[in-house]
């Protein structure tokens, strides 16, 4: 197992140095830079710039030098956890985006969990009870669920929990608490907050957890293996846990890989539209001011995180499958 | 059906399966009888779509009760320990009484060697289940056993802490008959054991198959669409055409004397090894009907080459004649 | 008990005397064998999509969205710009049926008022006063189709306002810039798809079918682009976009960019489908025939992955349309004057706003309509798609 | 009954997979699939190959029709009289030499594609080589129909509405399109069931009689082969181990692996069980083959000699060809005595 984790490892250098230079890129397409959003900041506000100050601003920001250079020194603090500057925040980028990235990272992580759990005893039920009544509700509430984007969920949540419910549907605390020490009362503040955007943001990824789940099941069900199972007098619920979907979980796995960016992503709207702090709306608002480092940073991150949890869910793959393991 | 007093270990009656389809319904079987003594083989042999391996299926009823009805007839399996046999037939396919028999006191291994063993557990963990299944034993015992059982089938130890992928298709076949042998069974189904294999191969199953078969004293329901494999493995045979049987009896009987049109014309259509004389093959014309036909009279009558002489395309099912004692056949020319 | 042994012989005779030739094993066939009708691949695959019946319905609102789109002028009774300052903000409107004891569709005449506490403007429907709904009325002119001048319109009032979808902040009628909208929403879709499909096909039908170094390549440019998560990766480059660029410009990179990146699960997928189908003997057979590389894409691959491909677009149609909506939530995608649920949607990102007018977000759900329609109709081909494997 | 002009040759036919590995597709080893193979076909005969799964019977043909480059060797076919090497032809000289050898494969389902019908599966190759369209190709297809006891009504329906003995007259019809002179059947009768078997092995006879044709007959079956073939080869491992006229080859068989594969091949002589030789173990892996005699890991008798030293490809008797070291010291059972002595 060892030397199959080395290897991967090292496998992924070579990504990440083709990551971070497209990254770069990427966030140097459009057209002026930081300076040019400031100036025309500046004149929006009836000042004005002149073209010495301007000047000054590039040499200090670096923003005078060659590309290549830019990347260099950009790229080369990372390993020391120095990720540049937030020329709009005027704060190390890693500041400015710690807490936000621990929020995004807990509630996708908790996304994560609740889809897991929900979607794989519906996908067992609906396999194994293939065609029956409930397989068809789950199925279409499956349909349903992969077809209301998260924006609109998080929308409808906000009018309900508002309108309806008469209870604070956004932000993560109460007025009251966010500013206060941590407490137990805070945390549970926190809890009444947070199920709802996890909810929100795993109801996508449960519906294709369960699509995959049911299919994959099927498929394992009709395996010569489980008739094996079946034909040495195992318990119908043993056959079904212990063969069929040990077996079947596999692909669930590999799409694990997919499901971190796509809660991501998710954490970026639903943050946007309920008011919590993940790395959404900064990212949004640095791409739209062209605070360079900070949307770069927050872009290689997502990449970053996403060839982890593909090498993670391959790792775990290896684990639970000797097949692959060995090869 | 003379010999009914007589202690067979398993009896089938008429048995009827139908599968219900989307297209439609699969008549499966339609009136099946069989019956197998204490320590013997009996071949079935068919071609394909013939309902052979249904009827294994039907007997450790591992067909999907949802679309498959056992609609009659009668299964009947002589327990070890009673001296009444119970009708298989009527037990609820998730009771606890069939599942105390399989892989107890019925074992089965199946045709695909590559897929019939999980790819995530080893062979030891796979065997030392049913051992720990049926028998009281510790694990250490079960591992123990499994280990012996390995032996027995002639592979290494070791091979108790391997996956299967890493087993060829014939050591799979090896490791899935010492998991079926595990519990000592007193009837094994084989279905199509060694249609995945090469020659060499299945030469060396069958002969292990015989001499386990002698060490366990188990009977053998083996099941084949080959007939060399029948010449060699079994005592009886029971040839199947499209859900029923059409002859039956002891193998000299049967393979040295075929009475049925159908059984002629399968022996016609293999060509003969070392027979120097280079006869052109006779083989049967046309092909099965579609599954989901519905053939009356004698389901043979369509590709018979004598057919029609009395009658045998009309609504009624030849019955059973017994020409010669222990030998039967469904076939109206022999009334 | 007759002689069975001379039977026995008597039947191994007529096996061996009846002289079996081609011909008469054929007639015997004939009489023996039902063969099933001819049928086609088009034909099978139509019989089982038939059979599913959510995936007809599926269909059947797909296309229905489309009409509307196609004839949106027509169907919407104000245009895109109508403003009606004085309905800023107008609920939906409740539509009664029946006046007088008999049919007539009808709106009630409104009383525009203040709320004393929030100076919210308030509107009270007036029963007295019935508005009558009436068909093809004249309106605001347009070209229907972009062709035909007209100004008739599927449904209008003479007086006051019709509006069953309510009013935005300027008094547009939500109902027709919904439609409106739907002309881009689902028009981005179409292109995304048919620009991904162009080098999804090409590119993943290569790397299949030609394997090697070819195949080996676009792995590997697959797999760098797969290697961003996508929404943050169009953001950032749709932020890229000038801003004075014009709206249709926009309108275009938007759908060269979203397509840029889903060309990537059209190519895996018809890789995979070109890989199953290159393996099969009828290739070889051809190929053993003599057939050049041509002549088996454009006679065998091709055809045999057609199916596939019409079932892999629509299957992608509801990631783009999710996506282009998403980004223009945000502000990042579609840009005013051209409008799209996504754009209609921006208003909505304003809680304080949301929570007065909740009517804004409507248009998200005509989204999830058609991404549910598309998911429906995608499933049911999918299924039908291999009429060969059952 | 054949002439004795030579119409296939093959020599030293070699064909190594390379095993690729890792991201820049290091070759790491190769299968064996096919080491110096050579024998030659004559003029209207059925020369039979016989061996078990992996031995490289199928990667022979396919390689001798060129869908695969061989490593090296030739293959020579005799065009007009005139010995051509198939490898150093050219693109359109092999489209001509397609219209001489033609195959039947072994599973009809996947050799017929499912979306035409059977006029434009067994046109295709009239159309490929520009030989008939309209008209003319529909009567062309209707007699090759009628060849392989089909009804012309089945003109325009699809594989799937045929079954499997069906498929494959449809399949032998496309073959024989072109009007070849030699014919590759692989395995063509293994996927039917027995009676279907026999149909389709009488169709071959009698068209091999009625057109002349030469056929090489891949299969696993030795009954199937012996049946059907005037000569059969013996492969193991990627190479022919034995090669002789069937009768001598199945009643005075001179290499161990020939014999231990008759002793193991179940006969439906229900009088007699035979004694089996069993051979132990299974084949080795063909990326890494023993050295010496392949064989001689499975062989019971096995020498020192056979451990280290390939053993030579010789001419036994007249036209009996063998490689193994004790081939004339050894004798060997054939069928007829595996039966008595049981």
């Amino acid at each position: 197992m060892l030397p199959y984790i080395v290897k991967r490892v090292l496998g992924m250098i070579p990504s990440l140095i083709i990551i971070s230079f497209i990254t770069f890129f990427v966030i140097q397409l459009p057209p002026g830079d930081f300076v040019t959003s400031v100036q025309s900041q500046v004149a929006s506000s009836g000042g004005g710039m002149d073209a010495t100050t301007v000047e000054a601003l590039r040499v200090r920001y670096g923003l005078d030098q060659p590309q290549v250079v830019q990347y260099w020194r950009w790229i080369k603090g990372f390993p020391t956890g120095d990720f540049g500057y937030s020329l709009e925040w005027s704060a190390p980028v890693w500041d400015v985006i710690a807490t936000r990235m621990g929020w995004t990272l807990l509630l996708s992580g908790l996304a994560l969990v609740f889809m897991w759990v929900v979607s794989i005893p519906i996908g067992v039920y609906s396999a194994t009870h293939q065609y029956s009544i409930g397989d068809n509700i789950f199925s279409f509430l499956g349909f349903l669920g992969l077809s209301i984007p998260d924006f609109l969920l998080s929308l409808i949540w906000l009018v309900v929990g508002t309108l309806v419910l008469g209870i604070p549907a956004y932000g993560l605390f109460s007025p009251e608490m966010a500013d206060a020490p941590w407490s137990l009362a805070k945390f549970l503040d926190l809890l009444k907050h947070l199920w709802a955007p996890v909810i929100i943001m795993g109801i996508i990824g449960t519906a294709e957890l369960i699509r995959i789940m049911r299919g994959s099941l099927l498929d394992v069900l009709n395996q010569q293996y489980v008739t094996t199972a079946r034909a040495k007098g195992l318990h119908e619920k043993k056959v079904i846990k212990k063969y069929a979907v040990r077996m079947a979980i596999n692909p669930l796995i590999s799409v694990l890989g997919m499901q971190i960016p796509k809660m991501i992503s998710s954490s970026i709207i639903v943050g946007l539209v309920l008011s919590i702090p993940t790395v959404g709306p900064i990212f949004l608002r640095s791409l739209i001011s062209q605070d360079m480092y900070l949307a770069g940073v927050i872009l290689l991150f997502m990449a970053v995180m996403l060839l982890v949890s593909n090498l993670l869910a391959d790792l775990v793959l290896a684990w639970i499958d000797p097949r692959i393991r060995y090869e | 059906m003379k010999n009914e007093e007589k202690n067979y270990l398993l009896t089938i009656k008429d048995l009827v399966v139908h599968f219900h389809t989307l297209e439609g319904i699969v008549r499966a079987l339609e009136g099946v009888s069989l019956h197998l003594e204490q320590g013997k083989t009996l071949g079935l042999v068919g071609e394909s779509g013939c309902g052979k391996s249904v009827t294994a299926h039907s007997i450790l009823r591992l067909l999907p009760p949802k679309l498959c009805k056992i609609k009659g007839g009668e299964i009947l399996f002589r327990q070890r320990d009673s001296a009444e046999p119970i009708d298989l037939a009527k037990v609820d396919p998730q009771s606890d009484l069939i599942r105390s028999i399989r892989g107890h006191e019925i074992a089965m291994i199946f045709q695909e060697p590559m897929t019939s063993l999980a790819p995530i557990y080893t062979v030891g963990d796979q065997i030392m289940e049913a051992i720990m299944l049926h028998r009281q034993v510790s694990p250490e015992q079960a591992r123990e056993s499994a280990m012996e059982m390995l032996k027995a089938v002639a592979l290494a130890e070791n091979v108790v802490d391997e996956y299967p992928y890493r087993l060829s298709g014939g050591q799979r076949q090896r490791a899935m008959t010492a998991m079926a042998l595990s519990c000592n069974p007193s009837l094994l189904i084989a279905d199509e054991p060694t249609t995945a294999l090469d020659v060499t191969i299945q030469a060396q199953i069958l002969e292990l198959l015989m001499s386990l078969q002698k060490e366990f004293n188990m009977a053998i329901l083996m099941i084949t669409h080959n007939l060399g494999v029948i010449a060699e493995m079994a005592d009886e045979v029971a040839v199947m055409y499209l859900g029923r049987v059409v002859e039956s009896g002891a193998i000299e009987q049967v393979l040295g004397n075929p009475l049925h049109p159908y059984t002629i014309g399968l022996l016609k259509s293999l060509p003969k090894m070392g027979d120097q004389t280079n006869r052109r093959l006779a083989p049967i014309p046309g092909s099965v009907p579609d599954p989901l036909a519905k053939v009356e009279g004698c389901p043979f009558h369509l590709r018979c080459p004598v057919y029609k002489q009395k009658g045998c395309d009309g609504k009624e099912l030849p019955s059973v004649v017994e020409p010669e004692p222990g030998h039967l056949v469904r076939c109206v020319l022999y009334y | 008990m007759q002689d069975f042994k001379g039977t026995a012989q008597r039947i191994t005779d007529l096996y061996n005397q009846q002289d079996l030739s081609d011909e008469s094993i054929a007639q015997q066939m004939l009489q023996s064998e039902q063969t099933a009708e001819a049928t086609s691949q088009w034909r099978l695959m139509w019989r089982k999509f038939k059979r599913n019946r959510t995936a007809v319905i599926g269909g059947v609102v797909v296309l229905l969205f489309y009409l509307t789109a196609l004839f949106g002028d027509f169907v919407a009774p104000y245009s895109l710009e109508d403003r009606m300052t004085q309905y800023s903000y107008l609920p939906p409107q409740k539509i009664r049926f029946i006046a007088d004891g008999r049919f007539q569709p009808h709106v009630y005449g409104l009383k525009s008022g203040r709320d004393p506490l929030t100076l919210q403007r308030t509107y009270v429907p007036d029963p007295e006063h019935k508005i009558p709904i009436r068909f093809f009325v004249e309106g605001s002119p347009y070209k229907l189709m972009g062709l035909f001048p007209t100004n008739r319109h599927l449904f209008g009032v003479e007086e006051g306002i019709v509006s069953i979808l309510g009013t935005d902040g300027q008094g547009r009628d939500m109902f027709s810039r919904i439609i409106k909208g739907s002309q881009i929403s689902l028009t981005v879709g179409l292109v995304g798809v048919a620009l991904s499909l162009l080098i999804g096909a090409v590119l993943g039908v290569a790397s299949g079918y030609y394997g090697g170094w070819v195949d080996n390549l676009v792995q590997r440019g697959i797999e760098i682009v797969r290697s961003f998560p996508p929404i943050p990766l169009w953001m950032a480059l749709t932020a890229a976009l000038p801003q004075h660029w014009p709206p249709l410009l926009t309108y275009f990179v938007i759908t060269v960019i979203l397509s840029l990146i889903g060309w990537t699960w059209l190519a895996r997928q018809l890789r995979g489908k070109v890989l199953a189908i290159r393996e099969e003997d009828f290739i070889m057979a051809a190929r053993l025939a003599g057939a050049s590389d041509r002549w088996i894409i454009f006679r065998h691959l091709i055809p045999a992955t057609f199916s596939h491909i019409v079932v892999i677009s629509t299957l992608s149609m509801p990631s783009m349309i999710l996506a282009e909506s998403s980004l223009s939530f945000l502000g990042l995608g579609i840009r005013p004057p051209l409008t799209s649920w996504g754009v209609l949607l921006k208003q909505a990102q304003n809680t304080q706003v949301l929570l007065l007018y909740p009517w804004l977000m409507i248009p998200g759900f005509f989204v999830a309509i058609s991404i549910l329609a598309f998911n429906f109709m995608g499933d049911g081909l999918r299924d039908a798609a291999d009429p060969y494997t059952v | 009954m054949t002439e004795d002009t030579i119409i296939l040759e093959v020599n030293k036919l070699t064909k190594h997979f390379p095993i690729y590995r890792g991201f820049l597709r290091k070759v790491v080893g190769s299968v064996q699939a096919l080491n110096d193979v050579s024998f030659s076909v004559k003029k209207q005969e059925t020369l039979g190959i016989v061996g078990e799964s992996g031995c490289g019977k199928t990667t022979l043909a396919r390689v001798m029709l060129r869908a695969y480059e061989p490593t090296s060797g030739e293959v020579l076919f005799n065009q007009d009289g005139e010995m051509i090497n198939v490898f150093s032809l050219k693109k359109a000289e092999l489209k001509r030499l397609r219209r001489n050898i033609q195959i039947i494969f072994q599973d009809p389902l996947s050799s017929l594609n499912p979306r035409k019908t059977v006029l434009e599966i067994i046109g295709e190759p009239l159309l490929i080589h520009g030989v008939a369209h309209g008209q003319e190709l529909k009567s062309r297809v209707c007699e090759l129909l009628k060849m392989v006891g089909l009804s012309v009504n089945h003109l325009d329906r699809y594989p799937n509405a045929f079954s499997g003995g069906q498929r494959q007259r449809i399949a032998i019809a496309r073959a024989l399109a072109l009007q070849p002179q030699v014919v590759l059947c692989d395995e063509p009768v293994s996927a039917l069931d027995v009676s279907i078997q026999a149909q389709i092995i009488n169709l071959l006879q009698d068209l091999q009689k009625d057109l002349g044709l030469t056929y090489l007959f891949i299969s696993h079956d030795l009954s199937v082969v012996e049946h059907i073939s005037d000569r059969v080869a013996v492969m193991y491992l990627g190479s022919i181990v034995e090669l002789a006229p069937s009768s001598p080859l199945y009643q005075r068989p001179r290499h161990p692996y020939t014999e231990a594969l008759l002793s193991a091949t179940p006969t439906i002589d229900p009088a007699t069980r035979k004694k089996r030789i069993i051979l132990p173990g299974e084949l080795p892996n063909p990326s890494n083959p023993p050295p010496g005699c392949k064989f001689h890991t499975r062989c019971t008798y096995a020498q020192d000699v056979c451990k280290t030293t390939v053993p030579a490809w010789e001419e036994i008797s007249p036209g009996h060809w063998t490689a193994c070291h004790r081939a004339k010291e050894l004798e060997l059972r054939g069928v007829g005595e595996l039966k008595s002595s049981g």
